[in-house]
């Protein structure tokens, strides 16, 4: 069997792979290395290696390439894009995804849009990871996961890995993509174990995963939800209600044709996202679904997403908020209960 | 200056800063037993700062506070039992245990909140003394941020913004020396090592005091207030000072020197410079001083108690509050 | 007949009349008055009154209450929220919605949470304006309308007038409102003339305006594309196709009712809207609808949006970008045309 | 500093400035005519410090520009035909019609694009310059920027990364007196007028220059230049220019003293300061700058004639290079 490891090392180990195979692949971002000014921080030796260790180890290893910035997100994210413009391959890290809104122009105007406004002659291979996901009473401005929000911007690339198979293949495939990539890490599967090759492979950007598969209904679930699902997924088994579950892995591009072909078995849809429904994944998946294959459900699709409301606090409120396997397994029920009231124009 | 406070002024500033301490103390211990949820950055050692500036505000004046922002809000008066109940999540907290740690706000004592975002403070504070500048009321504005916020855009944007509308306001930078794990050191290489040479630039007074002696930073702080309450615009203070504890609870800590906060504690201690200060000029009895630690002492085992005993929010609770109309 | 103004000039007003009305009613933006610091700025006399002289004339009327503010985003529109929250109505002007990136956070994390994060307590009725819209050969960071990326925030409301008479009366109701607001001024709108009273109104937010009642299909439309969806409803009632449009006017709390009731009766929907579908208002919509009312659906609900493309500067490009009444023509026909296939479960 | 650059190396610089002028007098007398689509800011009057700068640089070397780009695109080497081309919004153009005046790019070039942006580009430079930092090879990143992008977050938060990182990049800051119609006196109160004051405040060398001066700029660009290719880190040079349109093609000047431009244009003259610079001193003949006037005003001429005649892109062009794959 193969060597099991957690989703944060898988992450760390992607890193290395790509520092060690191409020499223009660099990190920056906060406490990245860690320690830096302090006594403590020689070339021998990270302090931190990112807040939550992601990075930790490759300091030593790649003593230049592995730089703490201040905290001025623009400027060091930006610098991620510029030298990306310029011939490098940098992994910006922005902490947590929440932190978006102190320097999403240079995501959004700039590296998204480079290649096209400038005719088709920029390339601008930019890795951006960081950090999603609720569950740790992290409260309003840490525990977002605002995708959606880079998924409307067309020229960025969001992936959102599931496990830690997939988080090592995917994160080694967005490095060596030329297109600025936007990779969302759920802090709550860091520590999740999983089978992971310790040799360099990729995963392609764009290909959902087929999870599983049955003939009832189909769902589309995202990151963490991927796990909650599978969860509602057997309950229902035993009732004899088959699903199929798709992880599109990531959002943009959507790999269309896997969730239509899917619905066109099944007839019935379930969109997990722990976002929210409001133009959001959810409502994305199910829009394009009814505009683009119709004719193939059987029963109004359900959007299972987090309430139009921020991230509380307290633990018992944060429960209630996040989907949940019961929260799905309602929701599918309801998918075949309903009966088609659709007439026939 | 020591002498232009009166004792009652002395004593009300020492009970600040210990109600600071033991609620920081105390919590850095409750959390080592599991109980308390989230992210949770303790302000214990920089007491001095919160303090001599907060004992020159009212009610009307506004501060925005920072992640680590327990002490500003017992500086400006926020109330200890619903701050620990806050805190613990729970029904009776200060924000009905929406917020927590880094949310605790109270907008009736002027407290705009902690922040989960670093440098998000000083546009808002330059919102409120830009109200205070055209109410004409005399309330000032105050933004406490660590040398790691100092680099962050919206910092020197609102630097430059407060200089050019003449705005009552005042920048507390606490430098404690780091930022996270990152040294001021490496990320503001200001040459001279104070970081307030950057608001010289933009045009503004801007001083460097030491951030453990109270009465150093009351009186800095009480000069930049009178004159923003004048109309004189805006200053900047920066406060030397440290953090006793990591960076956030679980913190290992492994960028510092290992005997920094112990001799910290030892030589350093605002507190304990306080207590010297005041009783080597026979200003206070020390009794007093050791009833007020007693008092303090109850009154924090007490919150944590009632915390961890009060209920915790209605799940109904979930869906209000986003709008004024649900 | 009531006096036709322009929606810019019917903007002016609503500015004018709040801050009438209301002392603690002010104005921040670039240029907002014009000419800060030159010889020309003088109490009596602005001078640009904002790029496109939107809030012309206001700066002499209320010079304290009109500020211009450095190129500094974050602090402004920050400022903007904070004043806010310390019992003033605050409009901030963010002159083009494309430059939200550079302070996003103040809006998305400060204003939109504060109530929420701090228990219900606080009030924070700021007022962002703001502009949109592509057809000006504006290219790509200046024609955008990123105003689903505000609409997925919980603690925003989003308002898109799409004619004087609603600009003056919207934005009255924004003024009004205790919620943060940010409110869409379409540029291609300014010039557009209607009948606006010279009193003061206000219109509700939330609600939606029926433009057009038919019962073969329902067409919503935002924005600009109102006319554009009454040009195409014209066309198709001269083959008998009796087309409702629905102007949600706000996105952000959307009417749901008007929308639900009016494709409950005739189970056709068209959205157009000149953003993207990929997590948008088009397909938020439509995957409401279809969670919500499917069984009223009798064919494919049709997206007419911009292709998921920056907007292109060339100006043949920027007219194949746009919805124009004939896409919307052709979506309302294929709605038409198209039966049902969905089959009974 | 005149004699140390060949007579080739003067008749280049003037060519530059005087293309730069051609090129921008020329798209405001089309503009009027209607036929320029677009938002267009034009660069006349500021030629010296585009010019003044990019002498110093080859390829390799970086530069980001702003929405009043063209000046620099010109001094960087874009290709002026495509230029043109691409501001009439052609399939010739420089960015295929996609981008248009606001952000003709040339990688090639080391031209990281106009922007749309106030600000953008610092921190794209910044990461231009730590490519060069990581790779060693010399090559120096300049961020051009106005009075008022002088006050953007982006800004500021760059210039002190550019000291902890120790880059290789120069800010010029192109104070031209007006951000649309605010002036730099209301939005910058640095106190001295020298927005420059601000960078020695992070840490960093800073200078004031004529910017209407070729060769102040040039000496002052060289040795910051210098500078950061031998690893000394970054500079900020502010250069005072005037620039002799709107804000955009269309603006009335409202903001402006009635005969700010017209003495200028007769005092104060980049191109004739030049001119008379090295004449009087005999290093260069006036028959040899005016040739290059004849020449340079038939290139423009062309370039407009050809962008005019020029095809729009095709439709299929839409849906492409949004991503390598489309
Ligand atoms: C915009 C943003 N970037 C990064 C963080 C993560 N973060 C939280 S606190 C912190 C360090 C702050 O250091 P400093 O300002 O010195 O305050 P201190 O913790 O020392 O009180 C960082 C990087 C954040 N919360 N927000
Ligand atoms: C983030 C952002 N804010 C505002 C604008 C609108 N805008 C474009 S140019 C400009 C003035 C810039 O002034 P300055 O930097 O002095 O450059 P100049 O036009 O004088 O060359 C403004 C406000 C913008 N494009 N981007
Ligand atoms: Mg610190
Ligand atoms: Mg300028």
């Amino acid at each position: 069997m193969a060597r099991k490891i957690m989703f944060k090392d898988a992450i760390n180990e992607a890193m290395r792979l790509e520092m060690e195979r191409d020499e223009s692949v660099f990190l920056i971002g906060l406490d990245v290395a860690g320690g830096a000014g302090t006594a403590t921080l020689d070339k021998e030796r990270d302090s931190w290696g990112g807040v939550l260790g992601v990075s930790k180890g490759l300091y030593p290893l790649f003593p230049d390439r592995v730089i703490d910035a201040p905290i001025s997100e623009s400027a060091y994210i930006g610098a991620a894009v510029g030298a990306s413009a310029c011939g490098m391959r940098a992994i910006g890290e922005l902490m947590f995804s929440d932190f978006m809104g102190v320097c999403f122009d240079q995501l959004y105007n700039q590296a998204a849009k480079f290649r096209y406004m400038f005719g088709g002659t920029a390339v601008t291979p930019v890795t951006i990871r960081t950090m999603i996901g609720a569950g740790f009473s992290a409260a309003a401005q840490h525990s977002q996961s605002p995708y959606s929000m880079f998924a409307h911007v067309p020229g960025l690339k969001c992936i959102i890995p599931s496990n830690p198979y997939d988080a090592k293949g995917l994160l080694a495939a967005s490095i060596q993509d030329d297109d600025p990539c936007v990779f969302f890490e759920h802090k709550a599967l860091y520590t999740m174990k999983g089978e992971v090759p310790e040799e360099h492979y990729v995963i392609p950007l764009g290909k959902a995963n087929v999870v599983r598969e049955g003939n009832d209904v189909t769902i589309v679930a995202l990151g963490r939800m991927v796990q909650f699902a599978e969860k509602a997924a057997k309950k229902l088994a035993k009732d004899g209600i088959e699903c199929t579950i798709i992880d599109p892995r990531t959002i943009s591009p959507m790999d269309w044709d896997a969730i239509y072909s899917s619905v066109e078995k099944t007839g019935r849809l379930v969109v997990v996202d722990e976002s929210y429904d409001v133009c959001g994944v959810a409502s994305d998946v199910v829009g394009h679904v009814t505009q683009d294959v119709f004719g193939a459900l059987k029963a109004a699709p359900q959007m299972v997403t987090a309430p139009f409301v921020p991230t509380p606090f307290a633990a018992n409120l944060e429960a209630a908020y996040l989907p949940d396997p019961a929260k799905i397994e309602a929701a599918v029920r309801k998918t075949i209960q309903a009966k088609c009231a659709a007439t026939v124009a | 200056m020591k002498t232009q406070l009166s004792k009652e002024d002395l004593l009300k500033a020492y009970r600040k800063m210990r109600e600071i301490r033991e609620f920081e103390d105390r919590l850095h211990k409750e959390f080592a037993t599991g109980t308390v949820p989230g992210f949770v950055h303790l302000y214990s050692g920089e007491e001095a700062v919160a303090t001599g500036v907060c004992e020159h505000l009212n009610d009307l004046d506004r501060i925005a506070s920072t992640h680590r922002g327990h002490g500003h809000c017992i500086a400006k008066g926020v109330d200890i039992m619903g701050m620990m109940a806050e805190i613990y999540g729970k029904k009776t907290g200060t924000c009905g245990g929406k917020g927590g740690s880094m949310h605790i706000a109270d907008l009736d004592k002027g407290m705009l909140g902690a922040n989960g975002i670093v440098g998000a403070g000083p546009p808002l504070i330059a919102g409120a003394a830009l109200a205070s500048k055209l109410r004409k009321d005399g309330s000032v504005g105050v933004v406490f941020f660590g040398d790691g916020a100092s680099n962050q855009g919206t910092n020197f944007e609102s630097m430059n913004m407060a200089v050019t509308l003449d705005l009552p306001m005042i920048f507390v930078l606490e430098n404690n020396g780091y930022a996270e794990s990152t040294s001021p050191n490496y990320s503001a290489k200001v040459g001279t090592g104070n970081i307030a040479d950057r608001a010289r630039g933009f045009g503004m007074p801007a001083v460097t005091v030491d951030g453990n002696d109270f009465f150093a930073v009351y009186e800095a702080a009480g000069e930049a207030i009178e004159r923003a309450r004048k109309g004189g615009g805006p200053t900047y203070i920066e406060c030397k000072t440290m953090r006793y504890f990591g960076h956030f609870e679980g913190d290992a800590q492994t960028y510092r020197p290992k005997n920094e906060v112990k001799e910290a504690r030892v030589n350093d201690c605002p507190l304990n410079r306080f207590v010297a200060a005041v009783t080597s000029e026979g200003l206070v009895d020390a009794a007093e001083l050791e009833a007020i630690d007693k008092d303090v002492l109850a009154l924090v085992e007490k919150s944590v108690q009632e915390a961890k005993a009060a209920p915790q929010p209605d799940l109904a609770d979930l869906m209000t509050g986003v709008y004024v109309s649900y």
